[in-house]
């Protein structure tokens, strides 16, 4: 499935996403330790990114699958 | 006409505060109170004080949801509001430009425009997912934020 | 750079708070709070709840002198804020235009620009020589003041 | 001496200002009392009206005398 990503994550990965191999649903906490594992470079910034689902901020309990549209970032910086 | 008008704008064009003013306002307002964020030059006290330029970059289709969410918990908890615009600019911009602008408008100026703008500046900054990278004489860098947001957010 | 710019206007022309955001931000600035009076055409409840038209009167010399007397006593109050523009229009307005802008610029959001705006229009209100007719559907009347000023004003 | 008038006192005098004659400085309670006498159309104005000399509110017991610039108006209701 794909993952978008931005900000200090973007940079890191040197990507606007990254895909990952995912064997159907799961968890927002199984996903975080899918993408370390399958992206090591990511693996530092993972405990303190957030992740989203369908547009909401997902958490750790949640539900998540490829079907899902899931983005990875730093906690945000805007205003 | 509409008494409550809502402005939702993620874009990457300058702010016009006259047309923002014009938008919120019905006429059952007398009162117009905006919040605009600019780009800080000096940051006394900063370990590095100066800044250059600012980048923002925003998770574009989340963002905007996430600004109608702000709207939204402003008219819940500010009965006495009309019209809101929140406008969050994106791209590269210079020291002094307007960055950030939460518009608001109500009957008279006691009737919350306010506290409401300023809760809607403190809502953005919390669960918008938009990035400044900041450019300083020494290099550049993301700004880090520090919410965490919780369920509901 | 002028970090303390204050700019004070009694004038017939439009009211640009593009201009005054421009005008009161320093390079020390990453926020401006704007407070803008509006023309409101309907005061729900009010005996005559509808209104067409506004016209300003002011004594233009001792008006200007007040501006800058609230400017000043909005510095003393809030010592976080550094620009302050006090814009009060007169002649006659039509519903939805904005007649008086109070625009002060601070560092952070939690500066005091907010409190200092509140603060100004309120003082504003009180103590700056500007009367206001209006006219409805019925005719025209000037609207009562209510504040009595106390040695120091 | 010349004061001027505006809103409410300026409709009723009909005029921008009015001439009071006036016999050397005085107090500003005496000033009014001189005005109502002078400009009968102004008297039920007077008593909520506000003075001003040199462009500064004035109370009852202030001095005022010709050589001051003196205006009389109802309370503000600017903004």
């Amino acid at each position: 499935m794909k993952i978008q990503l931005f900000a200090t994550l973007r940079d890191r990965a040197k990507a606007r996403s990254i895909e990952v191999a995912l064997e159907g649903p799961t968890t927002v906490a199984e996903l975080r330790k899918v993408i370390a594992a399958q992206h090591a470079a990511l693996a530092d910034l993972l405990p303190q990114a957030l992740v989203a689902v369908n547009q909401e901020f997902a958490f750790d309990e949640d539900a998540v699958g490829p079907d899902n549209e899931v983005a990875l970032f730093p906690p945000v910086s805007g205003g | 006409m509409n008494d409550t008008p809502t402005l939702i704008a993620l874009t990457e064009a300058a702010i016009d505060l006259n047309a923002l003013q014009r938008a919120v306002t019905t006429d059952l307002d007398g009162t117009v109170v905006a919040f605009i964020g600019t780009v800080r030059g000096v940051t006394p006290g900063a370990a590095e004080p100066v800044t250059t330029r600012l980048e923002y970059e925003a998770y574009a289709a989340m963002a905007e949801n996430k600004l109608r969410q702000v709207a939204r918990e402003m008219r819940e908890k500010f009965a006495g509001i009309h019209g809101i615009a929140l406008t969050q600019r994106v791209g590269e911009m210079a020291v002094g430009e307007p960055v950030v602008a939460v518009v608001v408008s109500c009957g008279h100026r006691g009737g919350g425009a306010f506290e409401a703008a300023r809760y809607g500046i403190d809502r953005l900054k919390q669960i918008v997912p938009v990035w400044k990278k900041e450019t300083r004489p020494d290099g550049s860098a993301w700004v880090e934020g520090d919410y965490v947001p919780a369920r509901g957010d």
